[in-house]
């Protein structure tokens, strides 16, 4: 915990946004008010943050069809999230994206994916970028334990390795990928072949955020000393189902109970910071209350936001007509 | 008959094959699903629509296949087990998933039988969810059917209804080539008489739904119930159309489409696709071919816009073809000369 | 102007570009070549097929980039790096691979801008080799433009001459959109006369290369050699023709066919693919539709079967649409009335 | 060496009608005679049929763009294969195929394909059946050591490991993926990177088929055994370029030339059986004497075979129409 006061407060701040973030998406899911597929990144708040805190808008992450969460921690804004998701014509995509196509390259945000896979050798490309630079920039895909098996990301770890890039990849593992077990569809155990893969593993605990910062500072300074990529796993686990409406019938009913009880990472922060007497549960309160106002206005702007017209439709697909 | 969802029409065939022929398995991601899971219950998925229900229950995990999410290797597995004696049914979920199982889709499956000298033969099925309507935006809404129709070697079907949904993919199971089974995901709940018992519908030759004078509207999947609703507006004002339900688009059913418009002399396609390259210009061309004759109009095509599908509820419903462009687009074929 | 081969053509407009501008960077395998073998030679291939030879030399190998045999990677690659601001050529060697990159190309690049609200740019090119001549049998001889034509998002450009191939290539590493530049692999030693020093042509609009005045003869690649052999015999019998040659399939130059259209009243589409949902299709579909009153014949389209493409030379032969099937068709548009 | 002299005179049979195969398609290639692409095996014969003799019509196998040798070795027929490369209509393919697309199912033979890493998903799909029998049948990939960075090959050790199967993946490695080494393209080491997809790995001299057929024997123990799929890596090299036309810029001049003097295949077979006085060098000579002639007689054959009519073009596409 060598973070400054400041640090702290803004991994707080990111960590409550997109927890209230993703709770009020599902309150607004169920009500119907918003249309598609959602997944919520709630739970595994920790990864994102403990991750984007260390990077820069020079820095560039993939994310998944889970991306909430990676996007608000890379610095998207929040507001215009809302209005996308609620497919809005001032959303951050016009409401021509929606929940699993959310970027901003300005903030090196190269996408939400809704291709499991999709996203590793896109940042794999990033990382090219960045070593071209060598200004110790990076490129991190996240992905989830399930997307550890598709071809497009053993490839890009090849890719990265053979190419010596900065990238890291990061996969979170929650548990489940959709409705079956993680370790189903993992015949063999994921350190061990991503090691295999030559990318030296950086583990940590998903719900602790702390633990997921000294990881990825770990990995950054791998990276950053030319040694090429490697990987950061953690465990954590989603609160909500494989997307919003999800049963969930492969979940024993107190799964999810007992870890937010036990292990939340807003929960677990917050005791280390106030028992470390680092900062004051009131500035913490205060955080919590400032956030729960913001969404609340998100969602208010979001229902008056215009719809986009036929002329979003229709525009875009190229850049010259 | 009795009324059933196109969900639970799927589900019949599955059962009614796999109980037929012990060579019949199912393979996908979660498609029984909970393996792993802290509940402990397997069968907690039973496919993402549902579509594969049951089946773990009564054939077992060594029938019923869930596999991590790696897509060529779900179809290489089916195409390895059809060349070796089995009859794979694959699920790949979205259609738009292809683009990471394509290679095993259009370079081998669709090739073996030709390329080793017709004497291997690849009785598999890939079924697919497909289509706009559920707000999934880009990567979870494309219709892919122009893009297989176009390789030699593939069936492909696109059922509009419980019934064939049903009779099809019985029938596309027992084929004896791979044949690409297209399910509109808006669809799955949608209900219609569906034939009890053991039923196997032909998998080629489109159907009419409904015969008229005035204009040939050939459409498929989802949108041959927007066509009906159209056609039902234009009966008011007297204009009466051939609806004709493709019901394959490889092989097409040329014969029928030429005979409608030799009586019609007008041509409306619908396709829920991107219009580029589409069924709805393959159809089109056809028609430009062999028709030309009985053309007395210009050909309309109703398709989706050549952009992306858009996610919030406004963009996709400007983007699918509704009632309502069809009926305009019937309108302008009628007046045209 | 000198008289160069494609191959060369193509391989100045990589140099002409990489020397203009630093971001532009070349991916795929062997596009050097020598990297780990025992001669010690770096630049050992230049490409399967020599187009990306010496650049190697003068760029290195973090401009010139082998990699492995992992065409997802390579193409998500060039996604990444073109998101993050470089403009990269990837190599995928032959276009029938497509299929093992299927959903970095059709998924991601074509839908970065559409999908992120218009403030992404995907400027990539994406070269591959195409097309039946060289007896390299189902796997290795496909053309792909049809289904890539499909895809919003995607340029496409298929240039059938040396000048088009140095200007389009030059044009299409300088355009935002990502560009599947495709080179058919029987004209890559064919000759013609190329622009010295810099030069681009423009990535879209047909070209009309000879005029006539009883048929539009629409074509592209390597088949609009082909045509004008069959429009020089035509001559013979007093047919005259206008010769299109579309250059792009993405988009396609609906403008100069109809106009072509309306002086002559008939249409044929020659076109190397296979025959469903094809660019041949496509134009047809367009004069059915827009061209309709221009029409005085059917359209005729001469294609590729509906098979695969077979190995032996004889079987080849008879696949590609040669001069006299092209010549037999425009007789037969031109006698149908 | 506990194999009968049958089995020894049967496995230098075939690696000599390899090894005249492709020597002769050699020559065959440069006169013009044969259209298309080809990839010569010749060098890495002790590989396919060190493993192939263990294998019966009911075992599969699926192979590469260089798979003739993998054709002859599991059985198909040389001169109907020959027919086919000089694309006749009694071709074994119709001469619809070629060299790249030999395949005959009666046989267990999956084909030949022009897909790097198409092979691999297409065995373990046969794999699948031959665990449902249970009849101790087995199915077996091969594949270049460029092949193992192809994503569809790591999805299908993946899902070879997840379901247990009966499945070897033979990685040959020759040195070279086309014009670049090997080892350029792997960016960890081979046999690690196996071994963590969950995958024992059994190596063997690629220039010995004594040393081959251990191994293989070892590989077959293991999944009969019902312990899962494992990897068979054997290292050889092609004696002619990667296509037939290849200048081969990559190679030092003599580097095939020492391999051929030191390592052949054939040669040390041969020495080591003499040697041991298993079998008469004589016998060995009238083994080569024999498939000379046979070789010559199947070009002589193919060349007045007849060419393929429209008719062949046309059928075939689909099973009923
Ligand atoms: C190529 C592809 N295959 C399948 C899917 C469907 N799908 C979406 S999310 C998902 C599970 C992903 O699991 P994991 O990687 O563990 O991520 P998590 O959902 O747990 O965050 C699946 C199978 C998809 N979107 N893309
Ligand atoms: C998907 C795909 N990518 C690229 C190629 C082109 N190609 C054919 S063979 C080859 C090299 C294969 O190397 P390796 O696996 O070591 O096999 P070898 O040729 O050495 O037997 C390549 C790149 C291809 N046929 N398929
Ligand atoms: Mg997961
Ligand atoms: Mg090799």
């Amino acid at each position: 915990m060598q973070q400054s006061r400041t640090d702290i407060l803004k991994a707080y701040r990111q960590m409550r946004m997109i927890r209230d973030f993703e709770e009020r998406l599902h309150i607004e899911n169920r009500s119907g008010e918003i249309a598609g597929f959602t997944h919520l990144y709630a739970g595994q708040e920790a990864i994102a943050v403990g991750i984007c805190e260390h990077l820069t808008d020079r820095d560039y992450i993939s994310s998944t069809h889970r991306g909430h969460g990676h996007c608000i921690a890379k610095g998207c804004d929040p507001r215009l999230m809302m209005h996308e998701i609620y497919g809005r014509a001032d959303g951050l995509c016009k409401g021509r994206g929606g929940s699993m196509h959310i970027a901003d390259i300005d903030k090196g945000m190269l996408g939400a994916n809704g291709i499991v896979g999709g996203g590793p050798p896109i940042a794999v490309g990033a990382a090219l970028v960045c070593q071209a630079r060598g200004d110790g920039s990076v490129a991190v895909s996240f992905g989830g334990g399930g997307s550890s098996n598709q071809g497009t990301v053993f490839e890009a770890m090849n890719m990265a390795v053979v190419l010596k890039l900065p990238k890291i990849f990061v996969f979170e593992l929650n548990g489940y990928s959709e409705h079956t077990g993680e370790g189903y569809g993992i015949g063999s155990d994921l350190v061990g072949r991503t090691r295999g893969f030559g990318l030296p593993v950086f583990e940590a605990d998903g719900f602790d955020y702390f633990s997921v910062h000294q990881a990825m500072a770990d990995a950054l300074e791998h990276v950053r000393a030319g040694k090429g990529p490697c990987a950061l796993i953690a465990e954590a686990t989603r609160y909500f189902g494989h997307f919003e409406g999800d049963p969930q019938n492969y979940r024993a009913k107190d799964e999810v109970k007992t870890l937010r009880e036990t292990q939340d990472a807003l929960l677990r922060f917050r005791r280390k910071v106030t028992e470390a007497k680092l900062i004051e549960a009131a500035e913490l309160d205060a955080i919590d209350a400032e956030i729960a106002a913001f969404i609340e206005d998100c969602v208010a702007s979001a229902r008056k936001a215009p719809a986009p017209g036929v002329e979003i439709m229709l525009s875009d697909v190229y850049a010259d007509y | 008959m009795t009324v059933k969802t196109m969900r639970e029409a799927l589900n019949e065939a599955l059962f009614q094959e796999m109980r037929r022929d012990p060579g019949v398995i199912v393979i996908g991601e979660d498609v029984s699903g909970g393996a792993g899971g802290s509940s402990g219950s397997r069968d907690a998925a039973g496919g993402i629509f549902g579509v594969t229900k049951g089946l773990m229950g009564e054939f077992g995990d060594k029938r019923v296949i869930d596999t991590p999410i790696s897509e060529s290797a779900i179809i290489g597995l089916a195409n390895g087990a059809a060349l070796a004696g089995m009859r794979p049914v694959a699920e790949l979920m979205f259609a738009d998933f292809v683009g990471v199982a394509m290679d095993q889709i259009y370079n081998q499956m669709a090739k073996f039988r030709y390329m080793f000298g017709g004497k291997a033969k690849a009785p598999i099925v890939v079924r697919m969810s497909m289509g706009a309507g559920m707000n999934a935006a880009a990567q979870h809404s494309q219709t892919i059917y122009s893009m297989l129709s176009a390789v030699p070697g593939l069936k492909v079907v696109v059922p509009s209804n419980p019934a064939d949904a049903k009779g099809m993919l019985a029938a596309a199971i027992r084929d004896d080539d791979p044949v690409i089974f297209l399910e509109h995901k808006a669809l799955y709940s949608s209900k219609g008489e569906v034939p009890d018992g053991e039923y196997v519908a032909p998998l080629h030759g489109a159907s009419l739904v409904q015969s008229g004078k005035d204009a040939t509207v050939v459409t498929l999947g989802r949108m041959v119930s927007f066509a009906a609703k159209a056609a039902a507006k234009l009966a008011g004002d007297g204009i009466t159309v051939d609806l004709i339900d493709l019901r394959s688009t490889s092989p097409i059913d040329e014969e029928m489409i030429l005979e409608s418009l030799s009586l019609t002399g007008r041509l409306v396609v619908v396709d829920e696709s991107n219009p580029v390259c589409s069924i709805a210009s393959e159809i089109a061309a056809i028609a430009a071919e062999k028709g030309f004759a009985s053309l007395r109009a210009p050909v309309v095509r109703v398709t989706a816009p050549h952009t992306p599908v858009p996610f919030a509820r406004e963009l996709e419903r400007m983007y699918v073809p509704g009632p309502d462009r069809i009926e305009a687009a019937i309108r302008k074929a009628v007046k045209g000369e």
